[in-house]
């Protein structure tokens, strides 16, 4: 069975092992049927907003989850369904979050892929570029100072955000307090339309890790066994006191930025070029070379992964959508502190 | 022919790039791709050289329009989402709204937010920010609630030499629609009567207005008529017509789409108890979002902002007094 | 002994440390040097590894604060001036103001920001940012005006499970003084009849609490009884306690140092002017800072900022309706 | 006589030379003189707020508003008061805002470091650290925009500010526009009072340069020299079109971070380590060496340098303080636009 929960533990050592890799390939799968589920109900208007996939980052993404353990912090960002679904986050909260069900983590406060449970490590991201990687450091500072060893953190970032103050600030602040981050950054080439020469000026994304004085440690983010080498040794090198580790990977964004964009802009070039293969079929391939799957396997696994996400939705279509007048507006936990307002105000004193 | 909200936003656009040699548009994808909600579409091909893309550095891009703005040059910014403005914030108000007053030398940059809620957009895809930038010395802010002045109201915010705030609401992109371009228009800082009426005064702006003019419908066949004001900028805020409004109709009910502690309606109310106190045939009210995120699901949505209903029935209470 | 308004935030800082091993202080110059305005002084010595130097990284320190509030510890953050939380606004209002909506996860942060204007401090040493920070969702803004308070309020803020933007007054630092610190105090969220009077109410905070107080004497000998309403936390803002102080003087001036437009003075009356309409014998009036960045020079700077004669000006205009 | 104005010019190809340095001496004592001035009206509190100065900073200041020609663009930071003169600014545009002079640039209402004559391309700071780059890059783009080549724009910054994100966005900016930017960061060894060690986990800023794509200059801030050289350099090739300039110079902070501050905090051997070095000294001795100057000259120059100083400031006092009643209290360049307020309000209206 396709392991979506923490036991996954790290993969470092054992990385080209066929248990790993099928594991991977599966929650690798599993994220990319997901993510077209997704793009489906967004085509048949089920969806209220947009629509992002991970398409053509899940191996980089799934390396990332799974190289992860049970009580580290994960801050994944928008593409990475199948480092989410690797590093424990159930399904249901994500369609539950797409689908605003009440029952979900985000109660339909917030949705599609601004969702996470911080208590369990996994932090919802704000929308704005590069804020959450001071965050992570931040739940990283704590458990140091709660003389907690032996956590990982880990921030996926993209090529355009790394353009914003907020990654300056918080991978210099990681370097200097010398937390065990792990900032895996997904260089798709593009920023929404943006290529890259427009973003940035140095050779590679990786020149920037001697600037900040952390590792760095680049990656064909195309290729299953390579991410999962390099970004199992990341996290192993953050976890021994090593301080940052910066991954850079490249790849290609192999769908639009949202699934409202047809991304005409993508240079043809790019797509028939090693960044642009698609790694999920690399993975696959991977297994057939390796004999580690028999085509009825591969079969199997995505009617399973269908199985699991057809499952999903039909249970949370049927789930209560918020009600506004059981919402409780306000945003305080101090709830005596909250104000009343405009209706509710008890209106003109009389006197 | 008929062009939406979003057409006059891209045409006025066109427009201030083909009159005036020293207008730029610099932004995140607003050049070949058009921007994110296309409101440049097609101008980077018109204009080479003068619609440029921008890294993901809404800082340094207000930054950048400043120093351009010393040169000469009438910088148009646009930030993908007026929530993103977050991190342009230090420039906004600290460098481009200090910069006459401390130097004598103006700095005409004009800053396009979309603003505001649309379902299921969330917490960091809806805010408006009005609130915030008309709170600074040194900022114009501009909320255009009509075609008409989403055209002509960016080609004033581009000519004026000093620093504007254009707060274009996004549920009006697609959905509103004029018949043509306007060729005329009032002076930048004056409201406009989107509606007359002799029994209450709603001031309003931006999406809003069109709320408020629904709820004016709505209490039409109760008996009751309605004045609706649409404040168009809500800094400077045009005192004048709303008080003259009040005098007429001794009621004032303002709506606003933003957070409720010290928005635009608070402003208004102030002014109005004020200045215009004994004009006040019942109380003031007001009618806000909530204060809270702008939530994602639109059931939650709905009942977060003020809608025609919720205008209607806050309306209603003053009315009967 | 007496203690100063700096000493009293010195010691609630030490304090809250002392009684809570989860409460560390991050923040540039706040280790060894113990601040840009002693506030720390001695801090890091007293408590080894809890007082930390923090990078020029303002978003950073905040993002660190909330992250380290999700594991249950309680950062207080020091902006070296409150001016410069410009650049940690994103953080603030959209991450550390939102978290607990989102998640159910609170975000006990302190954010300490030396506020208020001084002599020949200039545009950027200078602002008071409470309306920006009241204006959003999810905080509370406190701004004592006492050392008392300053005390008090510091602790409870660091206890409070939401997130607190505390706005100390530099101009109070090292003036004001108290006999000792305080054992007991208000209920968060609670104003303080700061002045008890019968013919109008002044409703101020901060460092106006004391312009309004000397306001209040200098109108004594005319035969005028002010009362002067301390808000102490402008967001929550206690109605109740304004309401009643003006039930019972018919009259009220609110005044507040920072910008005019949609400050907390726009709050309070339009509060006022909805709530307690009736209870109103003339309109009521508002005094702010001047609408342009906060001059440098002591001459521009006097003049800028209410003060205890632009108060009791202003309160006379009212008195004589 | 000392210049203070513009003509200077490019001094790349004649660093070494007598003139070039006796000027560059010369305009670095004029700032000493007038800093040591400063402090001392502050100490005797003639000044409002506080006061700042570049001492053991003036090498390098000197370097880059020699190195600047007219028509340049130039954003010095709170140590360049050598720079400042080198540039063209006058003295009396300094103990005018010092002093709060109605008749100085700022008119009062900014004061000390915060000074300057955009239109003359002199920038003048916010206090926001990292702030002032992107506004040089915009005046650097629209110079292009206009079709005017050759413009160089020069932006001073410490080792604190580099930790800023308007550093990051605004260098980073600068390398994808290709921009004739110098960036000319001195590392005094402290932000305040915060060592490099809790600022920074690079070995060297200098390392930043790859990771932007830009051209990167290391050079010994103390020796007057080298600083001519090299930023005369990196002016050269930022004006030649070959895009950002990071300069990286290394010195200490002679002084408090502000005169109010005793700075018992920095480390007695950086002191006595050769980046603790006195500029001024060290050229000094040089011209002594080199036989380009005599004591008498060395005396001369001084007195000269005094008596300019004491003559502004004597004029200074002399001028008008802004008078609130006569002051414009608007923010906006469109009068019609400004709002009235409180007092100003009309009041009640009756009818
Ligand atoms: C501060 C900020 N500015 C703008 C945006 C709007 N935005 C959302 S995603 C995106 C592109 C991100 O590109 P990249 O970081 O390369 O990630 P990718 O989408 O390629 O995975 C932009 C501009 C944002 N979310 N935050
Ligand atoms: C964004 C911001 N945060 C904090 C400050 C307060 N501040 C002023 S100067 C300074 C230290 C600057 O250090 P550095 O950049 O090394 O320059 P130096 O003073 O050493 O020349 C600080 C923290 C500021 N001006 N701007
Ligand atoms: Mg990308
Ligand atoms: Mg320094």
């Amino acid at each position: 069975m396709v392991q979506t929960v923490l036991e996954t533990g790290p993969v470092a050592e054992e990385s080209t092992s066929r248990a790993t890799h099928i594991n991977a390939y599966r929650l690798m799968l599993l994220a990319r049927v997901l993510d077209d589920k997704f793009a489906s109900l967004y085509r048949a208007g089920k969806i209220h907003g947009g629509v992002f996939l991970g398409r053509g980052q899940e191996a980089l993404s799934v390396a990332v989850g799974l190289s992860l353990r049970e009580g580290d912090i994960f801050a994944p960002l928008i593409r990475d369904q199948a480092g989410r679904l690797a590093f424990g986050e159930s399904i249901l909260d994500a369609v539950r979050t797409y689908l605003g069900s009440s029952l979900g983590p985000m109660r339909g406060r917030d949705g599609n892929v601004h969702r996470g449970r911080p208590l369990q490590g996994l932090l919802p991201m704000i929308s704005h570029l590069g804020a959450m990687i001071a965050v992570v450091n931040g739940t990283l500072f704590a458990r140091r100072m709660k003389g907690i060893s032996g956590t990982v953190g880990a921030a996926c970032i993209g090529d355009g955000a790394t353009s914003t103050g907020a990654f300056h600030e918080a991978l210099n602040q990681a370097a200097v307090e010398k937390l065990p981050l792990v900032l895996v950054l997904a260089d798709n080439q593009y920023a929404y339309s943006t290529p890259n020469s427009r973003q940035f000026a140095c050779q590679s994304l990786l020149d920037r890790a001697a600037g900040y004085g952390v590792a760095g440690h680049g990656v064909d983010g195309t290729d299953l066994c390579a991410c999962l080498n390099t970004v199992g040794q990341a996290v192993a090198q953050a976890r021994a006191g090593h301080g940052p580790q910066l991954v850079v990977a490249q790849l290609l964004r192999l769908c639009g930025h949202g699934e409202h964009d047809v991304a005409d802009y993508v240079d043809t070039k790019l797509k028939s070029s090693p960044v642009g293969r698609d790694c999920l079929k690399v993975a696959e391939e991977f297994l057939r070379q390796q004999s580690w799957a028999s085509e009825t396997d591969l079969a199997a696994w995505r009617s399973e992964a269908i199985q699991r996400v057809e499952e999903a939705v039909a249970t949370v279509q049927r789930e209560p959508a918020p009600d506004p007048f059981a919402e409780e507006w306000t945003a305080l936990s101090s709830r005596q502190l909250t104000e009343l307002h405009d209706e509710e105000s008890p209106g003109p004193v009389d006197i | 022919m008929s062009v939406t909200y979003l057409e006059a936003i891209r045409a006025a656009q066109a427009r201030a790039l083909a009159e005036d040699p020293r207008v730029f548009i610099y932004g995140q994808d607003v050049g070949a791709f058009g921007g994110a909600f296309k409101a440049t579409k097609n101008l980077a091909n018109e204009f080479p050289g003068r619609v440029l893309d921008a890294p993901i550095s809404e800082d340094a891009i207000a930054g950048l329009a400043v120093g351009a703005a010393i040169e000469g040059l009438r910088p148009i910014i646009e930030m993908q989402f007026a929530d993103f403005s977050t991190v342009a914030f230090n420039q906004i108000v600290n460098q481009a709204a200090t910069l006459y007053w401390r130097t004598q030398v103006p700095c005409p940059i004009t800053v396009r937010l979309p603003c505001g809620a649309t379902s299921g957009s969330g917490p960091f895809h809806s805010q408006t920010m009005e609130t915030i930038y008309a709170h600074y010395p040194g900022l114009i802010v501009m909320t255009p609630a009509t075609v008409e002045d989403a055209y002509s109201m960016l080609l004033e915010a581009v000519a004026i030499d000093d620093p504007v705030v254009f707060c274009e609401h996004k549920l009006l992109y697609y959905h509103l629609k004029a018949d043509a371009l306007p060729t005329e228009a009032l002076p930048v800082g004056k409201a406009r009567l989107a509606r007359e009426g002799r029994d209450m005064t709603i001031v309003t702006y931006s999406a809003m207005v069109h709320e408020a003019l629904a709820a004016a419908d709505e209490l039409k066949p109760e008996g009751w008529e309605i004045e609706v004001v649409d404040l168009r900028t809500v800094k400077p805020l045009d005192t004048d017509t709303v008080m003259a409004s009040v005098a007429r109709t001794g009621r004032l009910l303002c709506v606003g789409e933003s957070w409720p502690w010290g928005g635009v309606s608070a402003e208004v109310i102030a002014r109005v108890a004020t200045e215009g106190f004994d004009l006040l045939d019942a109380p003031p009210q007001r009618l806000n979002a909530k204060d809270t995120p702008v939530p994602y699901h639109p059931n939650l949505w709905a009942a977060h902002r003020p809608t025609a209903r919720s205008v209607a029935a806050a309306a209603r209470k003053i009315l009967r007094q």
